[in-house]
């Protein structure tokens, strides 16, 4: 399936969540993302965790994200999450910040994917701004064991999964060449998942090294192969992140015009990841600026 | 399609490009990067188990130069990338990095914030935009919650700090704007009144590019040592509370041995640690 | 480290809680059990999950369990479990059963590796006898986000967990070559770790292949090499359960005096691995039953 | 050392010696173990993800049938091993078998349950010591549950079958001391008073060595159909309460058609299915 057709078909106009795989500047399935900006997809909710950054940023600076549930969106050693910062500083766009941390996000993933209502939380959060003034993220629950009161996250079953592996065969049997980030659990966890690839293998290939599957198929909506799917982050052994290009978005994010204008010519502009590599080849490097964020 | 590794996407990119300056090639020189990482080294204990999040390149350094001189038996969990007990083949400035999966072993991330959250280490590094002399650190806002002046990235591992034995404190700025009288946030948790260094889990130690700082016994930051070149006016200067200082004259933070320095350049060939600061 | 000086440094005389791994007759590390046989090690808790075999009769058969918590415990295809079945049935020692289920200890070890004080359960329980007469095991809890009522397990971290890698380096870093049954995280879970392996392979070994390395080596207290120390169970890739013997076992163990007997002759009797598999290979060929259990 | 796979550990050994009877080696016969995985093969579909625990060979079986023939994208997630999507090669007794793990994956076990009881999976496959009218399985206790008369092995996965769209029960055995009016602990839970098939998950089929039964919109168990050569009498006899009739001669069950034995007979080469009811 091609990234349009599958983010046409499994991917409702108004979908209620979205979890986006990879982390940091690495394995983000942004082909994937891109396609969903393109055809205007929106999201109730995005959940930034355990760390967000391109695809959380440019969703939120295209206005198809409601609310977004807030572990860490940023960009680490490049600097912060432009299109966030303008969209809550200025309040512009009305996007709803449930501020929430990584790791109770991620215990509630798997929550959901046990099937558990909420998950209890360690201690921790207690002693932080998270939870005064309340926020709708945590609540306390009384442990039926102890009567000791902690603090407790919902469960969490994102309806849709956008992840990238290096490798999968025609059934989404996918493979993680490095890091799994969190998403094997996510791909276990989620409705709908669906799965950007580098390369497809032969089903052979799997059973061959059936220990090496990451994700199993069963759990795969569809299988999309793009070459170079997640630039300009990272794909674990394929290749790394193009911080020049990602140096480029930033200052451009930063302001409302300069968004508009990398969205228009990176991700509204191409209508395939041809046309998109092109025009990443044929940046104007002039433009490119020389200090930092 | 061929699986080897390509670093970069092509000839013009390089992971710390923007952050290359005339320093970075000076390859005799000692370098901020090098005494922070050695500062935080010699305060990591063999035996230990240390955890790390995003942007930790220089927690990261200091905990693989422990490994190789002191504390040949302390673990590193690179968070992000999973990566156990990385050779750090080379440096690099992603906590995601494929570089730090040349390792023992690769833990599915939610398994590091499992062994983290469920109290299986002993350090914990953090920093934050801001950071007060209680060791309170805030990754979230500034300003008022609802309409911050700056929205950063989010607490992400932060408020798990003290499931750890201790926490490092490591910033690549020292300034009034990050070292403030008391956060607008707490992502993660300093001394409550009443705590400080001795009492449990809490931030320990506070490694700048200008000093080493840790926490009295009230749980106060209080001054341990001056990096070399760095006098005590800058630092009050650019600190936004006032710190405790230590009795008599403030040492100087030791340099790196030659040894130490020999080890940094060999696990970091690009010298990032030269340019990080 | 040998069975005898990992078992008696390690392991208290009287340990809070043991969780052997392994699933049914496979990778269970029988020459660490038998050799806390050999020293007398008493657990106030076993857990029996989520299929618990010879292990955990043999503990019981000797004594040296004061409560078991039970998921399964049983021979599959092979049949029950005599000794726990004795225990139980007559009433003789005063051992103490708590019914449980597999799905809830896995759930209630996962809390406790993560912290977590506690871990409410999805539906299922509810409709089954394990509530009524309330187990001690199961509790009532109010989700705070809907309340609505949960049944809940209380976290588990066993103080002693022992568990079976086909290969490790001297510090640890295991690798399961088959199944990982549920051992990476039960090591990730427990206080003590105790990895019986049937080879030592080199630290660059482990380096070359980070990924496949199933246990890493922080979590883990001695590294013990037997070989065949699974026997009569599995050890996945190396060697397939003895059925032969497993059968034997039942058979014997099906009296007290059978039992008495097979403890004296393989378990207190051998002094190490090696008269152990002697006394395995000189077995009374005749002394085999021909019926099924 | 080496890695090859020793399937035994001596000559004399054979997983499933102690089940050998002379009817094994006549490999023209169409054996109960033929019949039965056949029957619950067909009651499985396409597209499904099915889920099994301890001694599931026959459901092993039935599932690789289907896949082999009118399910091919069905999904078998084998407990115990935690292989997806075996290739069965070949049939083990065991679930926890290395065999199993010529596979798609390989599952944690936890991962298996967090399948299961997280409602990914559309069939579970169930057994027990004692099974009741309303489908209720018993793998705990017989007698009182304080000193019981047989204690079993526990409750295992059961607790959870709901989670699963359906559940096929399946049996090595078929008298009055496993199919009692009402089990003494309930480890599945079968139909609640009111419900019954077609309301929502819960058992749908029971496949014997004697028959195949399924559920009445009541929730009573019902007779679907006799095993060549079984009678209506054979099946009353060891069956310790009423089964409701179906309208008509009682038919018999579909026979495994000379494809499908083919294809039983590759993937258990030993010929495990002849032997094992």
């Amino acid at each position: 399936m091609d990234v349009e057709e599958a983010v046409s078909i499994l991917i409702p106009d108004h979908a209620e969540s979205l979890w986006v795989g990879g982390m940091h500047m690495h394995n983000v399935p942004m082909a994937l993302v891109r396609g969903c900006i393109r055809q205007s997809k929106r999201f109730e909710t995005l959940y930034a965790a355990p760390s967000a950054s391109l695809a959380a940023d440019l969703l939120i600076g295209a206005g198809l994200v409601e609310r977004v549930v807030v572990g860490y969106l940023g960009f680490e050693h490049l600097g912060l999450a432009p299109a966030f910062r303008r969209a809550v500083e200025s309040g512009a766009g009305n996007l709803e910040v449930v501020e929430a941390d990584s790791g109770s996000l991620t215990l509630a993933l798997q929550a959901g994917a046990w099937g558990q209502p909420f998950a209890p939380l360690p201690r921790g959060v207690e002693e932080t701004s998270l939870v005064e003034p309340p926020s709708p993220f945590y609540r306390w629950v009384t442990d039926p064991f102890t009567d000791d009161i902690f603090l407790a996250a919902r469960a969490i079953r994102p309806s849709v999964a956008l992840i990238h592996c290096q490798q999968a065969d025609e059934f989404g049997n996918g493979v993680f060449k490095g890091s799994p980030f969190t998403d094997r659990l996510l791909a276990l966890a989620s409705d709908v998942v669906i799965m950007q690839v580098e390369g497809v293998v032969s089903n052979n290939q799997i059973l061959k090294y059936p220990q090496q599957t990451g994700v199993p198929s069963f759990r795969v909506a569809a299988v999309v192969p793009v070459t170079f799917g997640c630039h300009p982050t990272s794909s674990h052994r394929y290749y790394n992140y193009d911080d020049v290009h990602l140096r480029l978005y930033l200052q451009a994010a930063s302001t409302v015009e300069g968004f508009e204008n990398y969205l228009a010519q990176y991700v509204l502009g191409p209508e395939d990841q041809e046309e998109y590599m092109r025009r990443v080849q044929n940046q104007d490097w002039g433009a490119i600026p020389e200090g930092g964020v | 399609m061929s699986d080897d590794y390509k670093p970069v996407l092509r000839p013009g990119s390089d992971p710390l490009v923007f952050f290359k300056y005339p320093g970075a090639d000076d390859a005799s020189a000692i370098a901020k990067g090098h005494i922070m990482a050695a500062a935080m080294s010699r305060a990591l204990h063999d035996g230990e188990v240390v955890v790390m999040g995003a942007n930790s390149m220089l927690p990261l350094a200091a905990a693989r130069l422990a490994q190789l001189t002191h504390a040949p038996d302390l673990t590193i969990l690179a968070g992000a990338s999973g990566g156990v007990n990385t050779l750090v083949e080379p440096l690099a400035p992603s906590s995601g990095d494929y570089a730090n999966l040349v390792a023992e072993a690769v833990l599915q991330f939610p398994e590091v914030l499992m062994m983290q959250m469920g109290g299986r280490t002993d350090v914990f590094f953090a920093g934050g935009l801001q950071i007060d002399r209680r060791g309170n650190c805030n990754l979230a806002t500034i300003g008022p919650h609802d309409r911050p002046e700056l929205r950063g990235p989010g607490s992400a591992g932060l408020p798990w700090s003290k499931a750890s034995r201790r926490t490092i404190l490591c910033t690549t700025a020292h300034t009034k704007r990050l070292f403030v009288p008391k956060v607008d946030f707490v992502s993660a948790p300093g001394w409550p009144d009443g705590q400080g260094q001795g009492d449990g889990p809490g931030p320990s130690l506070v490694v700048t590019p200008l000093a080493v700082m840790d926490f009295s016994p009230e749980g106060n930051m209080r001054l341990v040592s001056l990096h070399l070149g760095v006098t005590l006016e800058d630092v009050k200067d650019n600190t936004g509370f006032t710190l405790i200082m230590p009795p008599g004259e403030v040492p100087v933070t030791p340099e790196p041995t030659p040894a130490e320095l020999q080890l940094m350049r060999a696990f970091d060939p690009d010298g990032l640690l030269a340019i990080v600061v």
